[in-house]
């Protein structure tokens, strides 16, 4: 059998790296997605004093720093023994739900938008901000880059730096916000609003009323069905600063719901020798390999799985959406791996109007932002919901606060196992007899990047530009194709 | 009840044969006070003063060896000799100065000593751990009236600068403890004379003026004994009140005896425990106390 | 076996001294008039006060290859600048500590106080930290480094 | 006349460096019409085989964030060296190993064993670890070799320019791209988008010469944001540090832990931090020197947070 | 690039002896930029320079390494020597490979190592020196004499006679010190009070000579040639101008002290003279022995002295400080006895009859206790035999002191001379260990004493002094028979120690002079500058230095005035100008530097940016150390220098 070469193979290996083997039918046998990269920092925080936690976890990942940040001074507040005051929470959650903004925002437009907005199929030189920007029109474009930044602007009005804050405190942040700040959050978070709904009708306009893309996403190619996780408040909405963790079923029935202080009775990970990533699953189910299903302790945290394990939306207008999407899909739990995409404009939405209630409430300028820990401080778990999937710091300290030993379960791990499966779903339903067709690369990626993989956190790339190398390998084990992102 | 103190202890040849009362005397009272006087493991011949000469390092194989060992089990070692006392303590600092000698003497040995112990003398156990005003207050049976004669000769206290054990001319170590035993110290010129020391072994002519005239000073200050912590400084005190064997007439002889044994009357424990013979306890008890002012 | 301990090869440490002029390479000047013989394994860089031993200077030394630095100034309250020396032993204090968490023996780098006229201590000293320093065996960091690329 | 050629690169590194590219915002797109961007996998569609492609020397200026950790970081620095005229470390982790080097104080084995075996959430009986060349029932699989200590850029390839920062702040990163395309450049080595004077300089907090009488640690105090922290015990990195940032840390009331670097004349930062930090402790005896000093948490990781890549010691003795 | 000249110095063979002096001038020749290098046998000598000179003008070096003894000996030398040679002298460095090198290592292949190495480090070196200028600064044309015995009156008063303002600071209530407690001085046996009289008067009457008694020196700052000096004045309470002596308010002070002039074998009182020749001739309260003066308890004094005599008292008085500027101070702090009671086989202070050589000195003085007689403080009688115990705690490293006091064989000859003499049918003992009789007229002197009748002297130590029955009983040998000997004595003097005054090492931190290890001040170099401190501006008279005899004293204290003198002899001088200095351009004014600089000659300028005032700045570098963004430097000696050096050494 010849080989087809799409691209010419190379020397280097790609930062992802996905190699699918054929069976003698020449169907997929199996797939497996790689990630080359490690850090250490479960290692070489130890030693170091615990407060400075935040400021170094932030710098696992230049993407979602707050989420460590966040995470990370949550985990203080536990390690100390300390409350913050009301105020310090809600300044907390404000800039938490800002970086949420910009964070989608990036998402949709920036990464995953080009997909969809330009098409599948468009040339690579178009498929890009720029060439969104050339599409939607200059204005829009402009828009985009306002609003991302507005969040950002209130990001570093409390956390300092626009990327890697450095206010988070135990007990608290390092410094309250004025009036003025106040007012400039309150506009910035209306406008917020109004541009999460026009990103939604966007949404609809492009994909929604597009059949092929409806296809799409309801096509099982993309259908993973694993259990959920996420965040919720005490009426099972969705949160991201703050909550218990709730896990679903495949069938939506609740399996599980924990305090982050727990999670080592609900997760484990398991260890690969052929990458450097581990792969979390629900400890009670155990661990049966990278397979769906009730039996299969993989689950998934995405977006989509937080709507999931939710009963609606804490906001209106979210809510509203939250109604839509289940109605549309007419389904719930939904396990379309596409409608991700939505899932996430939903919480665009949400976070926005959150924001906007926490500048305008009156506690918010209240000067009292810290309290000064008393304790001895020996250990704590913190946990929010990352952008990617629910995100656990947990600390050990000695009795001078100097770190022990440290526990990280970082969002995009939580889903490395269903992004692996999604990926081999793919290829099967892209690769028939040993046909290969030239759609795949793209299809695969578009299945990878629905889970917005921010290896950042959990190795390296950004959000969706993974570069893909895929092989494959025919039954003697020869290269049959080597695909690069054409 | 948790496990009584204890110290590691090197008693040497004396106070195996001559000086068994010494020994006893001294343990007994250690457990009188509550600690422990434990012997150490593979004890040898600490080489005496011999051991001090600069020019053999041959005569220094001996004191280290027992260092290098007592070293296995403890960092402090005490004694009761003044021998063994000076010979061993002036080994461990010299041992300190880890000179290129002090690397032979342990290739020699092959049991190797860095100067990790510190010898001390009963008497420094019984000021600088237990306390001689704690010793004071477990005394039962105070020796009111009892004259006593402290006698340091050399060996306690020189050479003073490596040493450092009491002022060499003027000590009081022995006094101090001597008072809280309820005893009267006399003050006498010949407190720290030579006795004689090993002198005594070759030519006994010599001992005669020497010790004899420690004795007479003592005397002559009142003193109705002698307290001494060395066994070789008691036979000549002793042998040089014997002319041709004979003892003086009763009443003219000097007791001598060791400090520990007082100690241990004075902490009320038997005298045969403390191998004291009648004819001593016969001076303590009658302790004649002379017209002569001290 | 005597003879064992002559014959067999030593390695050698390099050590660098900075020593204050007016205590202590006036001491060390005093060990030479007094013909006191020490190591060789030292080589001293004259300071006006030990106060001017910048840290980085120690961690310099030791990144370029030295197997120990020996830093020397006058006895406190003799500092010929009132108290440059209490200077240094802030930094020092503060380095050793740093020095613990490279891993690198604080029989390395030391801080000594000798006076000019204590040339017999200066020698002492010098071969005291040799010894050490021999006894730890070499540093040579630059090895350390690649030898865990 | 023919647009300038640049390039974006990521080794080791969190992405923030690339974020910050994305925060130029509106100045990216007036960027786009004066240089062309022929390589940047993190925002534009180009993937490692199309700076295979180029020419070498055909880019113009390549900037490359991230630390090197592995074989493969180390083999596209190499390669992006041989596309580029002008290679430009850019952000904390090129220039000086940044928090990524932190893991010089431990190594591959150390991290492999806290990661794969002592984390209490991981389940792995059969001590698995990743391998650079594993069989799998497929057939083989293989990953870059991990290394034992986190090297700069300029430890690994020869670097033209740096630029500080963790990440750097998006003004002085627009200003160094136009430096490029408008110049002129300074000399090579030169360290670009930041101030050659310390942070203190452009610190907006009173400092009136005070000593240190104690250490507090962060949480331990609300420090008054007018008062240099220094001052109020709290260990700042400041006068260690170059400034050009904006001093935006100190305004947030939380100290600079000395992302923007060594200053142009100290050999090394985390020295000369420790030399400043104890030269002005308040105390003349040794116990009371010693007491300030165990009061300092972590020296090293806090002189050289950002720096130990780059530091004269690189790493701790193994 | 510059060119550089290295030269190597045999120093005869102390350095050729043991190193390999061709290995080390081939390896130099080989170090970047060194374009020649050389070896001479005596550098230091005429040849030696000419050679330099010539090869500096040959070669045009522009930066020489002169490697030989301790730049402590001869560096200004060298300097100088390129400076005449038309090099700016600060491209001049030592290599020491003497002291530090061929002196203190015996393998000739590791001593020529170590020296090449140093070489090497040094031309590392030179080749970052910049050319500098001296700093001129103006001298203050004045000096301060601490110390008002002997040394510190004959330096006054030739310092005064110079034509310079002199403040001479006294910490008692009279000048004269210790020799107007002596009766006679050996070996002509002249009165000492005759002597010193008229000196200590002269220096009251000298109009150069500005007299502070019961003063302390508080506090010095400054450097050479621009010493600030304070100095705190205690209340005398009697105005020494209006006093006459009349002595009323003695007699009317109810007080009673014992006399320390005597060692408290006579009593004086609270307000008194020390001594009859007393200057200034003034009486003194001493507030702390008086009834009371806060509140007033007795006032008797006063209404006496308003009574009697000059009405002269003001018992309000208070401290008073005096700030001086002066380009020069002489330490002339003299010494006291060692404490003879540590002696304890002695039994100073247990037995009454055992004295000190001083105590002795004070009975033999006419003015004394005793009015010249000699008499057992116990029972004062006419004492028949008497031991005189020299080296009494001396020569004693392990013990006492380590070191001869050099005077007591020679007064104690003396005093054994005076007892025969006042008691000729008296015994007199000498225990000696050896007699150091060096001096002019000293050893006849001693001889006479030896042949004297009734004066025995025993070589040998005492080991025990104690009392029986009434008497001393001293038990030494004699090792000349090797007998042990007994003496029943009826008084002992002991001829303990010189020891520096107890506050000679205060003094000394305040002026930053180096103390040896016995505490005596130390000399900069005891051949080449036997008269000053290390520290520049500061200069040494008298038994503060070390143990010393009159003549000697005197001579040293004039040798220090001619000094000083020479010092005061041009209105300014040259500092070095091995300074800190600041990059501005670096400086961000973070003020790290500005607590630590001693000299407060750091500060901040308008633009936040550190500035260093060059006269006062004395190079330490602590500042530069401390500096953490490199901006501030030291001039000859940067980072940079320090790097190269540290390299030289390690690579």
């Amino acid at each position: 059998m010849k080989t087809v070469t799409i691209n010419p193979v190379t020397r280097l290996e790609g930062h992802g790296k996905i190699s699918i083997f054929l069976n003698d039918e020449g169907n997929v046998e199996n797939a497996y997605f790689q990630v080359p990269e490690l850090r250490g920092f479960e290692k070489f925080c130890e030693g170091r004093p615990v407060e400075e936690m935040p400021d170094i976890t932030s710098r696992i990942c230049g993407v979602c720093p707050e989420a460590h940040h966040i995470a990370s001074t949550k985990a203080l507040d536990q390690v100390f023994h300390v409350e913050p005051p009301p105020a310090a929470k809600k300044l907390r959650e404000l800039l938490y739900s800002a970086f949420f903004i910009a964070d989608h925002i990036t998402h949709f437009y920036i990464l995953a938008g080009p997909d969809f907005v330009m098409g599948p199929s468009a040339p690579k030189a178009e498929r890009n901000i720029l060439g969104v920007i050339g599409k939607v029109g200059l204005e829009v474009g402009s828009s985009v880059i306002k609003h991302r930044s507005d969040a950002l602007d209130v990001i570093a009005m409390i956390g300092g730096k626009r990327i890697h804050p450095s206010c988070g405190v135990p007990g608290g942040v390092s410094k309250p916000i004025t009036e003025d700040e106040r007012a400039r959050i309150e506009s910035i978070a209306k406008s917020e609003v109004e541009f999460a709904k026009f990103t939604m009708k966007l949404f609809d306009d492009i994909v929604l009323k597009n059949k092929d893309y409806v296809n799409l996403i309801t096509s099982d190619n993309y259908a993973t069905e694993t259990y959920c996780m996420g965040t919720v408040d005490e009426q099972s909405r969705v949160n991201f600063y703050d909550g218990k963790i709730r896990v679903v079923d495949p069938e939506g029935h609740e399996f599980a719901k924990f305090p982050a202080a727990d999670y080592q009775q609900y997760i484990s990970e398991h260890v690969e020798p052929w990458t450097y990533l581990k792969f979390p699953y629900l400890k009670k189910i155990g661990w049966k390999g990278l397979v769906g299903g009730k039996d299969s302790g993989v689950y998934k945290a995405t977006p989509l799985a937080r709507l999931n394990v939710s009963e609606g939306m804490a906001t209106p207008t979210a809510q509203a959406e939250y109604k839509r999407l289940y109605e549309t899909l007419g389904q719930k739990p939904v396990h379309s791996t596409l409608a991700t995409h939505w899932a996430r404009l939903v919480e665009l939405v949400y976070a926005s109007e959150r924001l906007l209630q926490l500048s305008q409430d009156p506690d918010i300028t209240n000067p009292n932002v810290r309290n000064i820990p008393t304790q001895t401080p020996d250990e704590g778990v913190g946990a929010v919901e990352a952008p990617r999937g629910t995100l656990f710091h947990h600390y050990k300290t000695d009795a001078k606060g100097m770190v022990k030993n440290v526990n990280l379960i970082v969002a995009t791990t939580n889903n490395h196992a269903a992004i692996s499966m999604s990926i081999k779903q793919a290829a099967e339903g892209f690769i028939k007899k040993g046909e290969v067709s030239d759609g795949i690369l793209n299809m695969v990626e578009m299945a990878f990047r629905a889970y917005d993989p921010c290896y950042a956190c959990a190795t390296h790339t950004l959000p969706g530009q993974m570069p893909l190398d895929i092989k494959i390998y025919n039954r003697n084990r020869a290269i049959l194709h080597n695909i690069r992102r054409p | 009840m948790q496990e009584m103190q204890s110290y590691l202890y090197f008693p040497g040849c004396s106070l195996r044969t001559v000086a068994k009362d010494f020994d006893r005397s001294a343990k007994a009272c250690a457990r009188a006070l509550g600690f422990e006087l434990k012997e150490m493991q593979g004890q040898l011949c600490c080489g005496a003063v011999m051991s001090n000469v600069d020019d053999n390092l041959m005569t220094k194989a001996g004191p280290n060896r027992i260092l290098a060992r007592a070293q296995q089990e403890d960092h402090t070692l005490v004694t009761l000799c003044a021998g063994c006392y000076n010979v061993l303590k002036r080994t461990g600092l010299h041992a300190k100065l880890a000179s290129s000698s002090q690397q032979v003497i342990n290739a020699f040995n092959e049991e190797s000593f860095n100067g990790g112990v510190d010898v001390l003398h009963f008497l420094e156990i019984l000021r600088d751990r237990v306390g001689f005003d704690a010793v004071g207050k477990a005394v039962k049976v105070p020796l009111k009236g009892l004259r006593v004669g402290a006698y340091y000769g050399c060996l306690l206290l020189r050479p003073f600068g490596e040493m450092k054990f009491d002022d060499p001319n003027r000590p009081s170590i022995l006094e101090n403890l001597l008072v809280r035993l309820g005893c009267t110290p006399i003050d006498y010129p010949a407190r720290t004379d030579c006795c004689g020391s090993y002198l005594g072994v070759s030519s006994t002519g010599n001992i005669q003026p020497l010790s004899g005239s420690i004795i007479r000073s003592a005397r002559s200050c009142g003193a109705s004994l002698l307290a001494v912590s060395c066994p070789l400084c008691k036979y000549n005190l002793e042998s040089s009140q014997l002319q041709n064997g004979k003892g003086p007439p009763p009443g003219e002889f000097l007791p001598v005896v060791y400090f520990t044994q007082l100690l241990g009357l004075a902490l009320g424990l038997h005298p045969e425990e403390l191998e004291l013979d009648p004819r001593q306890m016969q001076a303590i008890r009658e302790a004649p106390t002379p017209m002569v002012q001290g | 076996m005597i003879a064992a301990i002559e014959v067999e090869k030593r390695f050698e440490p390099k050590i660098v001294g900075f020593l204050c002029r007016w205590c202590s390479y006036a001491g060390a000047d005093l060990a030479g008039t007094s013909r006191i013989k020490y190591p060789p394994n030292i080589n001293a860089i004259r300071v006006n006060c030990s106060g001017r031993v910048d840290p980085t200077l120690v961690l310099k030394a030791l990144a370029s290859g030295a197997d120990g630095v020996f830093i020397a100034g006058c006895h406190p309250g003799d500092c010929h600048y009132t108290n440059g020396n209490i200077k240094t032993l802030r930094r020092f204090k503060l380095l050793q500590k740093m020095l613990d968490q490279f891993g690198i023996e604080r029989e390395r780098v030391r801080l000594e106080w000798v006076s000019a006229s204590e040339g017999e201590r200066y020698a002492r000293v010098v071969k005291g930290m040799t010894e050490d320093v021999r006894s730890l065996g070499p540093l040579n960091w630059k090895r350390t480094v690649e030898a865990v690329a | 006349m023919t647009k300038m050629k640049i390039a974006f690169n990521w080794a080791s590194s969190c992405g923030g460096c690339e974020i910050a590219i994305l925060e130029l915002g509106t100045k990216l797109v007036d960027l786009a019409n004066k240089v062309d961007i022929v390589f940047w996998p993190a925002a534009l569609d180009y993937k490692y085989s199309d700076l295979e492609a180029m020419a070498d020397n055909s880019i113009d200026v390549a900037f490359e964030n991230g630390a090197i950790q592995n074989s493969e970081d180390e083999h596209i620095a190499k390669l992006l060296r041989a596309k580029s005229k002008l290679l430009v470390a850019f952000g904390a982790c090129a220039y000086l190993g940044g928090i990524p080097s932190l893991a010089n104080t431990t190594n591959r084995d150390g991290i492999f064993a806290s990661s794969y075996k002592e984390t209490p959430t991981t389940v792995n009986p059969e001590k698995t670890f990743p391998q650079t060349k594993v069989q799998v029932r497929e057939g083989e699989l293989t990953l870059p070799e991990f290394y034992n200590t986190v090297k700069t850029l300029d430890q690994t390839v020869d670097v033209d320019y740096y630029v500080p920062g963790c990440p750097p702040v998006g003004e002085q990163v627009s200003k160094v791209i136009n430096q490029f395309v408008d110049g002129p450049l300074p000399p090579k080595g030169a360290v670009l988008g930041a101030s050659d004077k310390s942070l203190c300089h452009e610190c907006k907090r009173i400092r009136t010469d005070g000593k240190i009488t104690k250490i507090v640690r962060t949480y331990q105090t609300i420090s008054d944001p007018q008062k240099c922290l220094l001052e109020q015990g709290v260990i700042c990195m400041g006068p260690a540090t170059r400034g050009g940032c904006g001093s935006i840390c100190l305004d947030a009331n939380a100290p600079c832990r000395g992302c923007y670097g060594p200053l142009p004349k100290a050999i090394d930062q985390g020295g000369k931090m420790l030399s400043a930090l104890s030269s002005i402790f308040d105390a003349q005896s040794e116990e009371d020197i010693q007491k300030l000093v165990d009061s300092v948490p972590d020296p090293l990781g806090t002189f050289y947070r950002f720096s130990l890549g780059r530091s004269l010691l690189r790493r701790t003795k193994p | 690039m510059k060119r550089v000249g290295v030269f190597v110095c045999h120093c005869g063979l102390n350095i050729a002896g043991n190193v390999n002096i061709k290995e080390v001038v081939d390896k130099a020749g080989k170090q970047q930029d060194v374009v020649f290098a050389i070896d001479h046998k005596y550098l230091c000598s005429e040849p030696g320079q000419a050679l330099i000179k010539d090869s500096i003008r040959q070669h045009n070096l522009d930066a020489i390494v002169v490697a030989a003894c301790s730049p402590a000996m001869h560096e200004p030398t060298f300097k100088t020597i390129a400076q005449l040679s038309g090099l700016n002298r600060y491209n001049c460095e030592i290599a020491n490979i003497r002291e530090q090198s061929s002196w203190v290592h015996d393998d000739v292949g590791e001593a020529t190592a170590k020296a090449h190495i140093t070489v090497r480090q040094s031309i590392r070196k030179v080749r970052l020196n910049e050319p500098l200028q001296p700093i001129t600064v103006p001298v203050t044309r004045k000096v301060l004499v601490i110390g008002g015995g002997i040394a510190g009156i004959r330096a006054a008063l030739d310092v005064a006679n110079g034509g310079y303002q002199v403040y001479l600071v006294e910490k008692s209530g009279t000048i004269g010190g210790r020799m107007a407690q002596l009766s006679e001085t050996f070996p002509t046996l002249d009165c000492s009070t005759c002597i010193l009289g008229p000196l200590m008067v002269e220096v009251y009457r000298h109009p150069n000579i500005k007299l502070l008694r019961l003063s302390k020196v508080e506090d010095v700052k400054g450097y050479i040639g621009n010493f600030k000096v304070r100095v705190r004045q205690e209340p005398a309470y009697v105005d020494e101008a209006k006093c006459n002596a009349c002595g009323e308010c003695a007699k009317a002070c109810p007080a009673q002290v014992p006399n320390e002039f005597d060692f408290g074998l006579t009593w004086r009182k609270a307000i008194y003279t020390p001594f009859a020749q007393a200057v200034p001739p003034a009486y003194v309260l001493d507030a702390k022995n008086c009834l009371g003066l806060l509140p007033q308890a007795c006032g008797e004094c006063k209404k006496a002295c308003d009574k009697f005599g000059t009405s002269c008292m003001d018992l309000d008085a208070w401290p008073r400080i005096h700030d001086l500027e002066v380009g020069a101070i002489i330490a002339s702090t003299g010494y006291e006895l060692y404490d003879a009671t540590k002696l304890t086989e002695y039994g100073y202070g247990i037995f009454p009859d055992v004295m000190t050589s001083l105590e002795f000195e004070r009975m033999l003085s006419a003015s004394g206790p005793t009015t010249g007689e000699i008499k057992r403080p116990s029972d004062g009688q006419t004492p028949r035999e008497i031991v005189f115990i020299q080296c009494a705690g001396q020569r004693e490293p392990e013990t006492a002191l380590p070191y001869c006091s050099k005077i007591c064989c020679m007064y104690t000859a003396r005093h054994a001379m005076m007892f025969r003499h006042k008691v000729p049918d008296g015994q007199a003992y000498v225990f000696y260990m050896d007699i150091r009789a060096g001096g002019k007229g000293y050893e006849e002197f001693v001889k006479r004493c030896q042949e004297e009748k009734g004066l025995l002297y025993l070589r040998g130590r005492v080991a025990k002094v104690y009392e029986e029955n009434g008497k001393l009983i001293v038990k030494g040998v004699d090792t000349l028979s090797g007998k042990t000997v007994q003496i029943n004595a009826d008084l002992v003097v002991l001829a303990v120690g010189m020891i520096p005054s107890s506050e000679s090492h205060e003094l000394a931190s305040k002026l930053k002079a180096s103390l040896d290890a016995n505490g005596f001040f130390s000399e900069a170099h005891p051949k080449l500058r036997p008269l000053e401190s290390p520290t520049a501006g500061i200069f040494l008279a008298g038994a503060g230095q070390s143990p010393k005899d009159i003549p000697e004293t005197v001579a040293q204290a004039s040798g220090a005035a001619s000094k000083v003198l020479g010092l005061l002899s041009s209105p300014t001088l040259e500092r070095e100008p091995t300074v800190a200095q600041v990059v501005g351009e670096l400086c961000s004014g973070c003020g790290i530097c500005l607590s630590l600089c001693p000299y407060d000659a750091l500060s901040l300028n308008a633009e936040k940016i550190a500035e260093v005032s060059e006269a006062l700045c004395e190079g330490c570098g602590t500042c530069i150390a401390s500096c953490p963004s490199g901006a501030l430097t030291l001039r000859n000696l940067t980072d940079e220098q320090m790097v190269a050096m540290i390299e030289a050494i390690v690579e």
